[in-house]
């Protein structure tokens, strides 16, 4: 598996194009020539980088379509500048993951009651008034996922009291919150809880010094899940840096970095759960039917529905081979 | 002895001190100060470098707390909790080292802590009014209220600290060396100003190592030693000899060494041409090797720039500097030292001293490379050396290891001379090396400058005390208004000449260019 | 010495008149201040050029100048409050958790429940608070600004979050959320506080005892002790006035975001020190001015709407505002006559 | 004994012994740092203290040992770098994002095929030469440092963002990832790399002139430019060094997680000014000491394991963490004697 271990996380940051171009047959007809403006966090992360490339490759598909992508600092206010001055340009319709989505909501609303639909995407604003088209992962599914995976495979082993470990992202975001509450409520189910939880940055670093002290903190573990699979290589470095193997540890995002060390079998890493960054492309193709006032092809509605929730999958060594190529 | 001059004797005392003492670690600075000052008198101190003058009066205006002893002011028993509350009971001070605020302008220095206010609200006409009042009385209308005082010169600056401890209503003023960085005519200025006071009935304690100031302006003087006091309430007129004993504990015979005969032979500086705009123009001469060339001049006439610019602080407009004949590069300090120039700068805390750092450090600075070995600093070698410059300079306390800013600031300046007594120094320049230094170190200081002629180094000495420059150099030059209007063996100019030729309209001028 | 002929010395000085009036005591660079102002005015041309160039029909267009102004709000209030601090001789990094603090204490369902009013006092009070608590550890525990207020930034953000439980409180309150969104003749109201904000701090600063105490006691806090300024009470009055922006910021912000979190107010500490400086207050204390800093804001707010305008991705954003701060401080600092002359 | 009142002369018998300066080195201000030290060596031994009872069985492991020894490493190297440029008078706030420089450039997969030395050589190299680049803008363009840095902060995190294009880029190369596994006589590696540099940079703060010349420059620059000192050349070199000191840590860092991204290093910056602060080493220049910062480092990683070991939240993290450097501080400026004195 070595051989496939190359450069980065990502070897193929166009990969989603590819999937892109498989699933944006259905409602493919060209339309009338629209502007998508389009806005998400800057941050220096593999899944928020893989989020506009995909957004991005997905818009390319599209001749009639002109994508604007916005982009400033790391924080709701800077995000709310953007998008006010997005706004001033009057596109026809506004794809945004916002910063915090009860921060942004006001700025949502703006947009649409200057007669600009908001495709929300990924983090929920707090008002319905504020979007158009709520697209997002599930967080809190996300956990749950990785607490059922956890609870079933340590019940299977016969395992009553195991050690359990939890590797969070950031603290303060509300997503790292709803994660962890899954993680939790489904171990819960299986009677069982979490003994160690430590919060990294979604940093490859941050990551390998939380994981480093979690492993002193905790001499015998069963398991850990890792929020985030970016800042997952620097956990599993520190396992191997401190020769750490008496637990199994799950994932979190699906990078294809992660599915290939699931499908190699050969390290802790035995399972992760998918947060696929696709749900950018999605909302762009969505947002241009929105625009041009279709419907999705295979729905009986005129328009494309107000909410999709995207569920959280399951990656193991069995079914990795048909994610692998969602990773990003 | 004439009278003791002043109220009389009898009156009741103002500020009396009973066995005062005060520890800094390391250092008993006061051992039992005993003190008696009376309204309307001028009463001296007098003391060596590191005698103790400073940490007293620091203690009169609240800024330090004695250890033990006894202060009465106006009879009652007092103990300042900060200077605040010196300067409430009626003690106004003006500081041995400048304590302005260089981004505020002179107006607003002058009134700082009591400022003219409605409800928070500065007035600040009625500020710059006063203030100008104030400067008015002390002689210099002309300094600039609303001008930052950061811009103004050293000795400007000391007026405006002067004018501060001023403004305040005081009862007794304190003076910590106000004449170090005064010109002779600022401090004839200054002797105004403080009779003024006297008659208005306002008592001044005075410090300064000038004796013959004490004599011109002081009632009586009490000598400290050690932190002791071991005079008190002489008379002004006692004789110098008797004076610098009970200072010193022994007597300084000749204060200037005596000038060798031989005329030095050899040209080791010369200057031609040199010129900044605003600053000095045109000026040119000659060190020769063991010579010891001296600049008088009026405060503000250009002669720390001049020195700064041979060294290659500054860059000239005009000019240049030529060492054993060899062009030096204009503008490069490096250059300088490498051909042998070493500087002591005219302000000892912004330009000469890392006043965190032990002595021998300070020492040693301009000299690391000479007592180093393929980076690394020989430190023994660097303590040594540091040791027997303080030897030779008699600082005090002698210990090369204190931080120097814990120094007194005569022995501060002993540092800055110091530094370039050691390794091969073949040209000094000097801008004020006797500032605030004590008679007897003084005489110390001046063998030293001529044992180093002896030994074939030039010096270049500038000095606002006319008769050091006499005393000391073989040759002096006259600065004014930026320009050398006089060139002379200093066996051929006496005082008087010298003084004419420094005020503008001198009627000699024209005669002697 | 003047020994023996001190008397002729005497009568010499004092029959000349008043010699030293003959020469210059200064030389005039009093307006440095003012020329650093105009070079960042020039500096702000330039961009407003750029902007004029690259994006000519939405740049200068009332909406955009609203929306630069409105942006530069917020941060705007605590570089004013920074301003004081630095001048006073500290530095406060603890803006950005006050801010969060503030806002998320505001925020709470039980604060919401008093209404604007009490929304905006619980801000005030707690930016006020804490801010002199850094003080208190600055005077009194003579604690380094920098430790203190670090120490400050780290627990307040821990506060913020315990109170918050990290979750974004969303704002109920219409009075609050329409600062935002209302304007007075055309100006947004939170432009309109920053201006108050502004105006009243350069009064503060340069026309009362208590500005004059700041330059001081930054100046050469031994000097301001001398003569008689409680130094440890202006410390502590400083940063309250700091903590005190930060609350009145936090306001802004929330009413902006409709929310409070523990998330807002993160980097503006660098965002604040990095806009005073620039505008020429001096870290080492004692100088600066509120238009400085006030020019500073805009420099900074104005290059991040022209990035948005020109949809650069952040990564060259960041490359280029690096090389625009380099640029512009350079630019502000040319004087011909120093190019000859060193010193 | 001198009760003479009137207006009598009264002298003393000549005071020919000199009693007053009997100096006592132990007590001089010289040893002040030593103190200081001391201070924060018993704010660690507090801190063991704390973690042998509230972790008895995992807190003094050797595994935990030389687990918070290898936590230290990076940012403890980042901190030497840093001293020396706040003892020498400036700072830096480009660590961080040199650190994600020199990591993302070390290991991209060109460099990547030049094996390990190759890779340490560049990242060395990217280090050095954009601290000399800060040296450079601060010396010659008079630039304030935390300005310059702060240009260079931002410009380079915005190159490390293009050069990785956001990707995390792991590391294949055997020896590398080695490093951070391997161990000497049961030392980790990379905790015998930060030792080397700790002892290294002792020696040149405290034994050469290029320390001395260092000292000089921050205490007070005129003062070592008239003392014949190229103050800009030293500057440049300070700064370069704390470049140096990044690329080592970005291989360090690299070798840690297996990987370079330029995510790497955020708020370094901060954590090593705080560390570097807190061992004593003065903002304003001139003073501080390579022990202090090594102290400070091993507190704050100390401090950071006890929170993991105690399975503490974050946000009671953050509240604890503030509270601990207040204290701590306090506890090292504690002298008995000062409890009765104003200053
Ligand atoms: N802050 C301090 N810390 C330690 N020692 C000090 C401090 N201030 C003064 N001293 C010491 O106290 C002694 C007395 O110093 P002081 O400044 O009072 O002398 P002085 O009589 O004013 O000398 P000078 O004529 O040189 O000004 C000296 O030995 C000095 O080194
Ligand atoms: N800090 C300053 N800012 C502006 N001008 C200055 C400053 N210092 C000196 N000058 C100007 O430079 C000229 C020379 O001043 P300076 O006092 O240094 O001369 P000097 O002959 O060395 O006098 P001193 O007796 O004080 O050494 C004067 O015209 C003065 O006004
Ligand atoms: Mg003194
Ligand atoms: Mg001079």
């Amino acid at each position: 598996a070595g051989a496939l271990v190359t450069g980065c996380t990502s070897n193929n940051v166009a990969a989603p194009a590819v999937t892109a171009a498989s699933v944006a047959q259905p409602s493919g007809k060209p339309g009338k020539p629209i502007t998508i403006g389009f806005s998400s966090p800057a941050a220096d992360h593999g899944w928020l980088a893989a989020i506009t490339a995909d957004a991005q490759a997905r818009a390319k598909l599209y001749p009639e379509v002109t994508f604007k992508m916005v982009q400033a600092g790391a924080d709701a206010t800077a995000q709310r500048a953007a998008l006010e001055t997005l706004i001033q340009e009057k596109p026809d319709i506004i794809v945004v993951q916002p910063f915090d989505g009860a921060q942004l909501t006001a700025t949502g609303r703006d947009a649409m009651n200057a007669g600009i639909p908001v495709v929300n995407l990924d983090r929920e604003f707090t008002d319905q008034l504020a979007y158009r088209l709520l697209i997002q992962g599930d967080n809190y599914g996300l956990g749950a996922a990785a607490g059922h995976y956890i609870g079933t495979r340590l019940k299977s082993a016969g395992k009553s009291s195991p050690i359990i470990a939890e590797i969070a992202g950031i603290d303060s975001l509300p997503l790292t919150q709803a994660r962890s509450k899954g993680y939790k409520d489904a171990l819960a189910t299986h009677g069982f809880s979490v003994s160690h939880r430590v919060a990294a940055q979604f940093t490859v670093d941050s990551g390998q010094q939380a994981a480093a002290n979690l492993l002193q903190a905790a001499p015998k573990l069963d398991a850990i899940w890792n929020h985030d699979d970016d800042q997952g290589v620097g956990v599993l470095a520190a396992i191997s840096q401190a020769h750490r193997s008496e637990f199994f540890m799950v994932g979190g995002a699906g990078s294809s970095k992660a599915m290939q060390l699931i499908q190699a079998d050969n390290s802790v890493l035995k399972a992760t759960v998918t947060y696929s960054p696709t749900m950018a492309g999605s909302a762009v193709s969505l947002a241009r039917l929105i625009a041009n006032n279709r419907g999705m092809s295979d729905l009986m509605d005129l328009t494309v529905p107000k909410q999709i929730v995207l569920s959280s999958e399951t990656v193991t060594k069995e079914n990795v081979a048909q994610y692998l190529p969602m990773g990003f | 002895m004439t009278e003791p001059r002043g109220p009389s004797a009898d009156a009741a005392p103002l500020l009396t001190l009973r066995g005062v003492v005060k520890t800094f670690p390391g250092v008993r600075a006061l051992d039992g100060v005993e003190l008696t000052v009376r309204p309307g008198e001028v009463h001296c101190l007098l003391g060596q470098n590191g005698a103790g003058k400073s940490t007293l009066i620091k203690i009169l205006s609240g800024v330090h707390r004695p250890e033990g002893g006894e202060i009465l002011w106006q009879g009652q028993p007092v103990s300042f909790a900060g200077p605040q509350a010196a300067i409430r009971a009626g003690i106004g001070t003006i500081y041995q080292e400048l304590d302005l605020v260089a981004d505020m302008t002179v107006a607003e220095n002058i009134l700082l802590g009591h400022e003219p206010r409605t409800g928070g609200f500065v007035r600040r006409g009625e500020t710059r009014a006063r203030a100008r009042e104030v400067l008015e009385r002390l002689g210099h209308g002309e300094i600039p209220a609303d001008r930052p005082v950061g811009r103004l010169p050293a000795a400007a600056q000391q007026i405006v600290s002067m004018a501060r401890a001023l403004s305040r209503e005081a009862k007794l003023l304190i003076m910590d060396e106000p004449s170090a960085v005064l010109a002779h005519d600022e401090v004839a200025n200054l002797f105004r100003v403080i009779r003024e006071l006297k008659a208005a009935g306002i008592a001044v304690i005075y410090i300064s190592h000038r004796l013959e100031e004490i004599r011109e302006i002081c009632d009586r003087v009490t000598v400290l030693k050690d932190g002791r006091t071991t005079a008190a309430d002489l008379p002004a007129d006692t004789p110098t000899g008797r004076l610098v004993d009970r200072m010193t504990g022994r007597s300084v015979e000749h204060v200037f060494p005596p000038r060798p005969d031989v005329v030095p032979e050899g040209e080791l500086l010369r200057v031609e041409g040199l010129t900044r705009h605003g600053e000095f123009t045109d000026v040119s001469f000659t060190v020769g090797t063991g010579e010891i060339v001296g600049i008088a001049g009026l405060v503000g006439s250009g002669r720390s720039e001049l020195l700064e610019t041979v060294y290659g602080a500054r860059r000239p407009d005009a000019g240049q500097v030529l060492v054993d004949g060899r062009r030096l590069r204009p503008g490069s300090i490096a250059a300088a030292v490498k051909a042998g120039l070493g500087l002591a700068p005219e302000e000892r805390k912004s330009q000469a001293l890392l006043l965190g750092e032990p002595v021998q450090r300070n020492i040693g600075l301009a000299t690391l490379d000479r007592r180093s070995a393929a980076g690394f600093v020989r430190a023994g070698a660097e303590r040594e050396a540091a040791a027997a410059v303080a030897d030779r300079l008699e600082l005090r306390p002698r210990d090369v290891r204190r931080r120097a800013g814990t120094l007194s600031g005569g022995n501060q300046q002993k540092v800055v001379v110091g530094r370039w007594l050691l390794g091969s120094t073949r040209l000094l320049l000097l801008d004020e090396p006797t500032r605030g230094v004590d008679v007897g170190a003084r005489a110390e200081l001046y063998q030293v400058i001529r044992d180093l002629a002896a030994e074939g180094v030039g010096v270049l000495l500038v000095s606002s005390e006319v008769p050091e420059v006499l005393g000391l150099a073989d040759r002096v030059l006259v600065m004014r208004e930026g320009r050398i209007v006089q060139q002379r063996s200093a066996r051929d100019i006496n005082e008087h000449t010298v003084l004419d030729l420094v005020m503008a309209g001198s009627l000699l001028e024209g005669a002697d260019q | 010495m003047l020994a023996g002929r001190g008397g002729s010395v005497t009568e010499l000085a004092s029959a000349t008149t008043a010699p030293a009036a003959k020469t210059t005591w200064w030389r005039d660079d009093a307006s440095e201040p003012v020329r650093r102002n105009l070079g960042l005015t020039g500096v702000l041309v330039v961009l407003v050029v750029i902007g004029l160039s690259t994006a000519p029909n939405t740049f200068l267009t009332g909406g955009n100048i609203s929306n630069i102004l409105t942006q530069a709000s917020a941060i705007g209030v605590i570089t004013i409050g920074m301003t004081f601090v630095i001048i006073g001789g500290g530095i406060d990094l603890s803006v950005g958790s006050l801010t969060a603090l503030a806002a998320v204490w505001c925020t709470t369902l039980s604060t919401q429940s008093f209404g604007a009013g009490g929304m905006v006092f619980t801000a005030v009070v707690v930016g006020t608070v804490a801010g002199a608590v850094n003080g208190v550890l600055i005077a009194y525990g003579r604690m380094v600004p920098f430790i203190a207020t670090l120490a400050m930034m780290v627990g307040a953000q821990g506060l913020a979050e315990k109170i918050s439980n990290k979750q974004t409180q969303v704002v109920n309150v219409g009075s609050i959320n329409r600062l935002a969104a209302n304007d007075i003749l055309g100006i947004p109201v939170l432009v309109l506080i920053f201006a108050v904000v502004t105006a009243a701090c350069w009064v503060l600063l340069n026309r009362t005892t208590f500005g004059r105490r700041t330059v001081a006691v930054g100046g050469n806090a031994e000097a301001a002790r001398l003569a008689g300024i409680n130094v440890r009470r202006q410390t502590v009055l400083l940063y309250a006035l700091s903590g005190l922006c930060c609350g009145i910021a936090a306001i802004m912000v929330v009413a902006q975001s409709n929310a409070g979190s523990s998330g807002q107010g993160v980097l503006y500490e660098l965002d604040a020190i990095a806009a005073a400086i620039i505008g020429g207050t001096s870290l080492t204390g004692g100088r600066g001015t509120v238009i400085g800093s006030l020019l500073g804001v805009l420099v900074f707010t104005t290059i991040t709407n022209l990035f948005i305008l020109n949809n650069l991705p952040t990564e060259v954003q960041n490359i280029v505002k690096g090389a625009i701060i380099v640029g512009a401080v350079l630019v502000q600092q040319f004087q011909p006559r120093e190019l000859f002359r060193r010193r």
